[in-house]
């Protein structure tokens, strides 16, 4: 069996790089994203970024803050309940960064278009408003003929519109459970991570918990990113962090609030830099920075029953250090 | 009655849901509104929201995201967004959906996106807003297929607008036959739900009139907070007050109160 | 909770009428598709019923053989490892049957462009040969034009082809396991029977076993047909046989080749409609009919283990006749 | 050395797989000859079928069907069609896969739908056939998109068809550079391994030519039972015999003994 656990900071080093196109992100704007991977981003000084993100999230939030992302295409760009993205907010105003919208229906066709390797993916939302008419990429074309252009459907001569699809050189995908194979679980909505693992061009996994295969032959209907795609695992527990994860931990609103008001600014977001991003460097490290009391209280969500059929196959730290040594 | 005026607009929402329908919430407040149908008269709602969580009910409170962990403790089935949104709602199949908007216009067009100095449809040119709101999200695909969908905002004069800075998510665009034209599947914006009243909108020329107004406030109460000159049914009524039933039931739904909170 | 068991016989009498656009199938050409529905819809005579066969089945071979099928759509339609599908191939080489072929890949992407409803889906395969060439609908065109035409790609000005969506009135889904709601899960491949549940006008399961709703809250992310979309469920038992069904039994490779051999003819077929279709009408008078030897052996399948974790979720029969009355 | 022709083509045509590479079997024998490699030589060979069943090796023997029970005892994902065909296969992203053929032609091209008394190119006409076959399956996504395919047919005049009545998967159509210009994203057929030898395409007409015979066999048996004209390398080779490590690792795979048969 293969062996494909590295470090975080191997997996940044070897598959990120100034001016790339990065996907990320997970079921919901707080939820399930492979957040410590932008940390390590942010912390390896990564530039240029062009990121779609499916949908936004504190990851997104903090490389724009850092004015690391050229580029973004995306759905929803907010925190939800904790409110709009102040980092990326504060990029997008400057004109730092181009947003390109779409709805979030919208992003989840297209990477299912660019899992099919099709030149388009037909349209029936965001079409006759601004989604369609307005194109950060071509801003003085108002309303914008190129971003999602008309068509003909061949059968009854009715006009739609043709999206664009998504191709992202990389994605760092978060999981649930992994193999050390790359054989992935995710528990709660995929939300658009089947499509996502398809259509990127390297896939490395963010996984919570690793476990043995027999995990996955037990339950190969739940394994839903299978390792025939998946280049790198990077082993993480609290990778979402501040935001949540089901059946493993809730979202820490005081860390979201403080996060996202730190990042308001380029003083905080130099602040934010030094404290949770340069601050560490191995799990135990990040671990410190969470604190124990509310790892506990944190870990208590009522999701927490989800995770009893497979916690018999979760392999010790230990033996995926070993692993991680291996890789 | 002892209720703010968000679990009044909550409340007025869910009686907008019928027992039965297949409906789709989006974020925070619209989502405490949804649920709180769903335990209140419509027991056998068929409601989920756009991550593919089917069957749940929140639990400690306004969920997080539209996919939390608060909405994931008892769910029957987790799919994704291809499936919420794509398969049960962009197809047309779903009866109804709840949205908020930032801004609106008198056509039920919705804003979530930004505030612009000068909006690109009048500077002929997208530049940078002069603040970012959230995006779309799920919202344009609900306004596009859902067969209805209703509208929560908070009333004031900023948000009614006679015209929107940028149409996030469509509601009969130029009013009339214009929605029809291009094509959506879905119906339209059956209603908006604000912290004052009720506008639903006219069967031909598509604009939003007011319907019916809370007991705490009154016509020109809305009108004076509404950015175009808002037309008011001849019929216009009273909201009937929360009863008390249906208010324990919503603050089982919120049950940290954030709906109480102001 | 609603209650949607009901008899197989209201089942077919409720959601099956003469020239109706009916889809089943399932995993592989002898696994869990819901023969036994196609079964009743012959012992209540239906007629003329065009047919979606993804992929095609016994349940394609009975009632092709029996001349009730006018028209049929269908990627694969033999038996693999047992030939071909002998009724079947009768009733298209006499011209009773119009078969419209297309790659199994084209018919999953069609039912996915029917979940959508969009009116085309992007055609990347079953170009340039005589999947798009040969019409059964239009056979005087050589090539054909209009089964998969041709469209432009708005971005790259390249061509491809557009294939029509797959939008059945009715489909019956097997499932290894619902609850009385209709939330199901299915082991083993879904095939395209997750994409199908959303494509069709209506959804009837056919569920091997019915557990309690317990099951669907523990694994909800194996839950890939929602009760949202089912109309009703029939529970039944063996309703795959002679195929087989991952967790459950085998494929019964007797009768496999016993029915297709005598569905090669009109008088075996008659007498296979006497036999094996007019014989039963209760489930222990179905089971009765395969025999309690075989069900043992077939039922000691290597899959079994993959069934465990839901067994203690499983109700009983006389619990789920109840609930029949009810519905 | 015993063993049946079957066997010598299942593992001549297993040898054409590399370790590592991304794979997709079809029906029956083909599955033989590809489990057999991953056993064999190539371990990590990242094997699946069309339905979406991965990391699996067959038990019991011969599969009834490309994912049953057979297929399904020892998997680590289950997943379906749209994935395999689509995301896998169609997109250009599977690196190998083998097929069977009914019916052959010089360039590759493959039937597995029906035979005719006069096919429909000839007849400009699509007539019920004389004889029904399977249709394509999943081979005209795997001949579209594989960046490359093996074919496996049993070598006789009838199969091996100066043009096939009909094209269920695509080989280089009518040669030359035909296939590019249809756009296919797979490169096409890479060699066609027979119950006699192998065959290979010209690089630049396409045209398969015989590479290599089986040592019970010769050039001579192979030209009668080819219905073209069939070309032979000038570097004519015998294919090795198979080793008693593949034969046992074959027979392992196919433990029912289906390719020992006649």
């Amino acid at each position: 069996m293969t062996n494909k656990l590295i470090t975080l900071a191997q997996a940044v080093a070897r598959y990120t790089w100034d001016g790339m196109t990065y996907a990320h992100g997970a079921a919901f704007p707080v939820g399930a994203d492979s957040v410590v991977f932008g940390r390590e981003m942010a912390r390896q000084g990564r530039r240029g970024l062009n990121l779609i993100s499916h949908c936004g999230s504190q990851q997104l939030n903090l490389l724009a803050a850092l004015g690391a992302v050229r580029r973004v295409e995306v759905g929803f760009s907010g925190l939800e309940v904790y409110g709009f993205a102040k980092g990326l907010n504060r990029a997008v105003v400057s004109g730092q960064t181009i947003i390109e919208d779409y709805s979030n229906g919208a992003m989840a066709l297209r990477f299912l278009g660019g899992a099919l390797n099709w030149p388009f993916v037909p349209a029936t939302v965001c079409l006759n408003n601004d989604q369609q008419w307005c194109s950060g990429d071509h801003p003085d074309e108002y309303p914008c003929a190129r971003k999602i252009p008309e068509i003909t459907d061949p059968f009854s001569g009715k006009k739609l519109g043709a999206f664009s699809v998504l191709r992202p050189q990389v994605a760092a995908i978060h999981v649930t459970m992994a193999d050390m194979e790359g054989n992935a679980i995710m528990l709660g909505s995929e939300w658009s991570r089947f499509e996502m693992a398809r259509a990127a061009g390297q896939v490395v996994l963010v996984a919570e918990r690793i476990v043995d295969q027999g995990c996955m032959r037990q339950y190969p209907n739940l394994v839903r990113i299978i390792s025939e795609v998946v280049e790198a695992i990077v082993y993480w527990p609290w990778a979402a962090w501040p935001q949540s994860v089901v059946g493993l931990y809730d979202s820490d609103e005081e860390h979201m609030l403080l996060m996202n008001d730190m990042l308001a600014t380029a003083e905080g977001t130099a602040q934010y830099l030094e404290r949770y991003v340069r601050a560490f460097q191995t799990r135990a490290e990040f671990q410190a920075l969470i604190g124990p009391e509310k790892m506990d209280r944190l870990a208590a969500t009522a999701t927490a029953f989800l995770m009893d059929p497979y916690r018999r196959w979760i392999l010790p730290d230990d033996q995926i250090a070993a692993l991680e040594q291996e890789g | 009655m002892d209720c703010t005026r968000q679990e009044f607009m909550a409340i007025a929402t869910g009686r907008e849901l019928k027992d039965g329908e297949l409906a789709i919430f989006g974020v925070g407040l619209s989502m405490l509104a949804g649920y709180f149908a769903k335990k209140n008269h419509a027991p056998n709602l068929r409601a989920f929201t756009e991550g593919g969580v089917f069957g749940s009910t929140p639990v400690g409170g306004l969920p997080w995201g539209i996919e939390c962990t608060r909405l994931s403790a008892n769910a029957t089935s987790f799919t994704g967004a291809l499936d919420a949104l794509g398969f049960l709602v962009a197809s047309g199949r779903c009866d109804v959906a709840i949205i908020g908007a930032a801004q609106i216009d008198k056509y039920g067009n919705v804003n979530t996106t930004g505030i612009w100095r000068e909006p690109p449809w009048k500077a002929g040119r997208y530049a940078p807003p002069r603040v970012r709101l959230n995006g779309s999200g799920g919202a344009n695909d609900i306004a596009v297929g859902a067969k209805r969908f209703i509208i929560m905002a908070a009333h004031d004069k900023k948000r009614f607008a006679e015209r929107v800075d940028y149409i996030s998510s469509p509601g009969y665009l130029s009013g009339g036959d214009a929605r029809e034209r291009a094509g959506f599947i879905g119906g339209g914006p059956s209603a908006i739900i604000t912290t004052l009243g009720i506008l639903r909108p006219h069967p031909v020329s598509k604009e939003f009139y007011l319907d019916a107004y809370f007991p705490f406030s009154s016509v020109e109460e809305i009108r004076e907070h509404t950015g175009w000159d808002l037309k008011v049914s001849a019929n216009v009524r009273v909201v009937p007050e929360p009863t008390e039933q249906e208010l324990a039931n919503l603050r089982a739904v919120d049950s940290t109160g954030s709906l109480r909170k102001k």
